[in-house]
């Protein structure tokens, strides 16, 4: 056992920090406030990104991937949360493990999970160059109906409205007009299955970079704001939701890591791995890490005071987005659901 | 101990009503969120029908042309106008909460004839000039500077003020300076003063929110001349006014807002009935729980307002801390809990309801600021420590002269 | 309006308060810890109080009692929680509004509720005179079967086992053994629910007298004790401790207050009274006082630190009957469900 | 980033769960819970076949008898202890955590030669002796007063010490005293004496627990004198030898309660689709939420000992403050819906497992120090806040001389 991450993943890591500085998101820190609808995605940044393989990081090099796996996945995806980058980062590297073509990040690859009952909304539309859909497969085929499939679809194809004022300003919403989709169908349900559990815990990796950044500002806010003759920092009050600030991305970071190595086991087959214990461990980390990107959001916002509920202070993009995030691949209380038919 | 109306407080609730639902329907739909020239309008509008039915002014005394209605009655007007969906204070709320009480008790006699008649008819718009970048929490260690010119006549003010609701279309501005020596007492050395919003030097930069409106502005302040008239109290008085103001805002801020809580609750027990999240017990409960809260919020409303009605001043007392502190966590809860049951639709403004009232992503958004707003939760928790339970203060920053009493922010 | 109490309450409250004072509970200030066993009904207590006329609160003059309503019958049970008074209280004045020759204090009732599934514990058994049991009715009549009923039972002809250790030392527990019962049936299935409704609501009053109670103690300690040269309430982590304690007391009384005047209202058939409203109330009072004892008791242990968890300080008695009052007469999640359907 | 067992962990693991299957069958019943005599007989025997196994002092180094185990086979020992029932270190607690490294790093040769063997073979039982009545949170306010006799060669002690575990069965005490001046800098005047646990003078007050046990003692020290060779360390250093002591404390002392809780949850789930609150969602996912809670602890303690690994001294840094805070209230969430599962049950103790291990109302009610122990929660978001963070320190009470490092309790 060495649940240290390695230094290779440590400098994936640090790669794609790099490059996510050269392209500061809106509302982080040294960057002016956007008008609501600026974000989507950044062409450049998404060049940049490509070009260090992010999006085919658990597809064999023999494919033009990266060969690595979900410990290193969720080290690339807790960066992006950190600086809040937009764009279907998630979709796309969920689709390059299923379709190779995609791991060299040239197409713009969205997800729509149609298999809930909840009104479908995708991000990105407008932007992507293609759209994997989950949905349940309707009529009689004997050993399929009733189960759910993937298939892909062409988004020019689809009909979809753009909501015109998504809360997230910075992620454009569409919502499906259109059921049933006409596509290919790339996967079964077992397919569907592992896209979705993956695509939890890289959106928990993500959450979890919100909770870290966002703790490290309030901290940097405590210490540096003075009130009654005192860093606000020094107040016990204060003090204490920055402990806890810290605690809560922590513990999920511990999950997410945890949830990523067991399902690496799993999907090499090594000893004692264990998929409904390494599914269960996913739902865990996606429910913690929901948890930690939303009240340290909250957190955040209240140890900055009046001036965290400003726009031009940027904190209610994060807040948003760890809503948005916290609606996507299963809620805190679907995925306490699976957990406990794992008990 | 009841609740019930007496004879004569069940008779103004009949008056009410029935001006309400008569004159309700002659009022145009509430203008769009950012549109501050039409919500002038719409609020002043609004203010003179109050004034025009002898609504205006409700708990202000008779003398100064308000009706003199007890706590109770004001309790039961806030009540049944937001049961009825009348608009709120809106802009007139500073003239009405904070600067024409602080007058009446205050202010002299020209100043009083110039000021009161013209807010309570709706014509005179007032905004806060308190809170400054470095002065949130610390109110008191506001640093805009006044320095009396050499006329003798004029104080000459540079400095910035932050949290200016409504500041564009505010015709005056109740503002606090710093008349005393930057590293004296920093509780002593402060004065009230009234500003006209058009004196040369005053710029306003729009302070967005997160939820995209201009809710509040900054107020950048370079050499403006305010007359020495034009000051409330004496020179160095003005933290003790500012008090004033302040036990008002406590007391009756939130009290509609609890009534419009406890429907919007029902609402959101409609719509998880409608989408069967209703169905799980855990939402079912969470719904009951915060009626309860709500409930019990409503009825320490009630307790608060039967003290005042039987206190000397009329004016609650720190127990109102009790209410602010949960009210606002609730208030939270509330619309958190609205966006579960709402689901990923929660992820969406609904345009449809795009005013500035009741919008649910727009109201889960603003409740960000309510355990911030009007002292933080911590700066509650302090108050209800130290104030109410006796507890000791924090030992103070040795070369900090002043009284430490909240937890800055 | 005026919800204040009024100065009759008050001074009922006081005398209640007076009596109590008398014969101090153990574990309440200045008392020494008893042995696990203490505690039961204390005989000269139960007499002073009878005395006062606290089982009769509600009882018409005419019939014995003091004629008042349930406002007054709050103030004197959150007196009775204030102290931690030990005894079939809440039971026997039930009784009295059922059968007012119990208004006298004269005889000791208890009450089992057996409309639920989960096991009878009775309290204080071998100290009753009689005993109601709520029980649904088994067999065929029309129109009765399937509803509850309220039987008299002689408690001296039950099978019961003593508990050897019950978690509250001061309050004896039989497990019943024998079902079905035999008894006087003394009231139908409206009088059952409204048993049990005041039921839930002098139980909830019991528990803000602990609340606040408890607060005191916090806060007191807390002024005295003193740790890094200052008293420990002038840390702020400590002081809000205080503040949450009290405002959960508050807010906690204002809907036991509100629901007894709503239940009173309702009794008298005023204008405005809804009985499902003044239910929903008493529920909301029965699930906020709930949380407001058990959670005051955690923060006063909390507070005192290593002291509060010894036997000695007595914090422990609290808890352990705010646990135990927690499930009689409906726990929270029950009343939560009673709310939700009023909703 | 992995969790597999090395090889040669996975060696170590089978060959202790080989020996565990076959010894573990040959242990009486548990003791009961203040049969003070009989646990210490039970506790020894079992350190005694640990000592045999080769498994007592599994960390420490072998140079004094121990096995000199990496942090990762200790973390696995600890597992698979509590996973196969084994007994818990019980009154070997304080020798083995506490003391013992304690001697290793800073007593002299014959302190070490004199006590180790007998601590690793069970056959010398140590008890703590650092909180005092008004020194809790603030240990280095201890007053217990040690003053050299003119024999120079004791120390004459004065004091009451207090929480002091498995004081009735022990041999020796580790006991901190005050031999500077009473009004000097507290960290500094304090000394670390090895106190055996027959010298006169000595009064042991048993403290009952909220649970009705008596785990801990007072003890009242009147003119016991105690030899200067038993002074471990330089007079005055004692602080810092005891801050060694708590390094380890914090980093191993509540290890295998993880397993334990996440054993304990499996029971809960069990019992909740027995008696059917299985089907109450709320419940179920209380339930499932605990499970994330615990496994993603039992993650972090992993971390931890992977970082204690490969660091220099082995001795967990203050992340271990997180661990403590995030389990300590996990804890008592899991014994409260434990009781609530339980329903009506959970008011009584049940005697059939009225052991002092497991009993769920024992459990419940030992829990509330567990947020208390050890540091309270708000010290420990203070560590965090402070040592990790960076935050500022609070002021300083102007009079007290001392360091403010906690938030006293």
């Amino acid at each position: 056992m060495d649940f240290r991450p390695t230094q290779d993943q440590l400098a994936l890591a640090g790669a794609v920090r790099d490059v996510l500085g050269k392209h500061p998101a809106p509302g982080t820190p040294g960057q002016d406030g956007p008008e609501p609808g600026v974000g989507g995605v950044a062409g450049a940044l998404w060049r940049d990104l490509a070009e260090l393989g992010i999006f085919g990081v658990r597809v064999p090099e023999a494919d033009g991937g990266l060969g690595l796996g979900h410990p290193e996945s969720v080290h690339v995806f807790e960066e992006l949360g950190r600086s809040l980058a937009t764009g279907p980062f998630t979709a796309t590297a969920l689709a390059a493990t299923l379709l190779p073509e995609y791991a060299a990040g040239r197409h713009r690859v969205g997800l729509g999970d149609l298999t809930g009952g909840a009104p479908q909304l995708l991000e990105h539309l407008d932007a992507l160059d293609a759209l994997l859909v989950i949905e349940i497969v309707d009529g009689e085929t004997p050993g399929v109906a009733g189960h759910s499939q993937v298939l892909r679809v062409e988004p020019i194809e689809l009909r979809a409205d753009a909501v015109p004022h998504p809360v997230d300003p910075r992620v454009p919403l569409h919502r499906l007009r259109q059921k049933p989709l006409r596509g290919e169908i790339v996967g079964d349900a077992g397919t569907a299955d592992a896209l979705l559990r993956e695509g939890a815990l890289l959106t928990a990796a993500y959450q979890v970079g919100i909770a870290a950044v966002l703790t490290e500002r309030a901290v940097a806010y405590a210490k540096q704001r003075t009130q009654f003759g005192r860093a606000i920092g020094s107040f016990q009050a204060v003090k204490h939701l920055c402990a806890d600030m810290f605690a809560r991305a922590e513990l999920a970071r511990a999950a997410v890591h945890s949830a990523a190595v067991q399902l690496a086991d799993e999907a090499v087959g090594s000893d004692g791995a264990d998929l409904p214990a390494a599914a269960a461990a996913v739902s865990a980390a996606k429910l913690l890490a929901d948890d930690a990107a939303v009240a340290n959001a909250r957190a955040a916002i209240q140890v900055h005071g009046g001036m965290g509920c400003t726009w031009e202070m940027g904190l209610h993009f994060y807040l948003k987005r760890a809503w948005a995030l916290s609606l996507a691949y299963g809620r805190a209380a679907e995925h306490a659901d699976l957990i406990s038919e794992s008990l | 101990m009841q609740l019930r109306d007496t004879p004569a407080q069940q008779r103004f609730r009949e008056e009410l009503r029935a001006w309400l639902r008569a004159v309700l329907p002659t009022l145009d739909r509430q203008p769009s969120q950012d549109d501050w020239p039409a919500r002038r309008s719409y609020d002043s509008h609004w203010q003179a029908l109050l004034h025009q039915a002898g609504y205006a002014g409700l708990n202000w005394p008779a003398e100064y042309g308000g009706r003199g209605a007890t706590p109770t009655e004001h309790l039961i007007f806030l009540e049944e106008s937001e049961l009825a969906g009348a608009p709120y204070v809106g802009v007139n709320f500073v003239g009405l909460l904070h600067a024409g009480p602080t007058l009446i008790a205050e202010a002299g006699p020209e100043q009083r004839e110039r000021h009161i008649p013209a807010i309570l008819r709706g014509e005179e718009i007032w905004c806060q000039g308190f809170s400054e970048p470095d002065a949130g929490s610390d109110l008191a260690a506001l640093r805009t500077r006044a320095v009396l010119d050499s006329d003798g006549e004029h104080y000459v003010v540079n400095g910035r003020k932050i949290w200016t609701s409504h500041a564009e279309v505010a015709d005056f501005c109740e503002l606090l300076v710093r008349t005393g020596p930057p590293d004296g007492p920093k509780h002593q050395g402060i004065t009230w003063l009234i500003m006209p919003m058009d004196t040369p030097g005053l710029t306003l930069r729009p302070l967005k929110t997160a939820g995209g409106s201009t809710e509040f502005s900054e107020m950048i302040l370079e050499d403006v001349r305010i007359p020495v008239a034009n000051r409330v109290g004496n020179e160095g008085d003005g933290w003790r006014i500012a008090m004033v103001t302040f036990a008002f805002e406590r007391g009756t801020g939130f009290v509609a807002e609890v009534v419009w809580a406890r429907r919007r609750l029902l609402e959101i027990a409609a719509l998880a009935r409608e989408n069967a999240t209703w169905e799980d017990s855990e939402i079912r409960r969470r719904i009951a729980r915060l009626a309860a809260e709500f409930d019990a919020l409503w009825a320490l409303v009630k307790r608060n307002v039967s003290e005042a009605e039987h206190s000397a001043d009329g004016i609650p007392g720190p127990g109102s801390s009790v209410f602010k502190l949960r009210f606002s966590e609730a208030r939270q809860h509330l619309d958190d809990l609205h966006a579960e049951v709402r689901g990923r639709d929660s992820l969406a403004f609904d345009d449809d309801l795009c005013t500035y009232d009741g919008e649910p992503g727009y109201e889960r958004l603003r409740s960000l600021a309510y355990t911030i707003a009007a002292g933080t939760s911590q700066v509650q928790r302090n108050i209800i420590g130290e104030r109410i339970l006796g507890l000791p203060k924090e030992p103070k920053e040795p070369s900090a002269a002043s009284a430490a009493k909240g937890d800055g922010r």
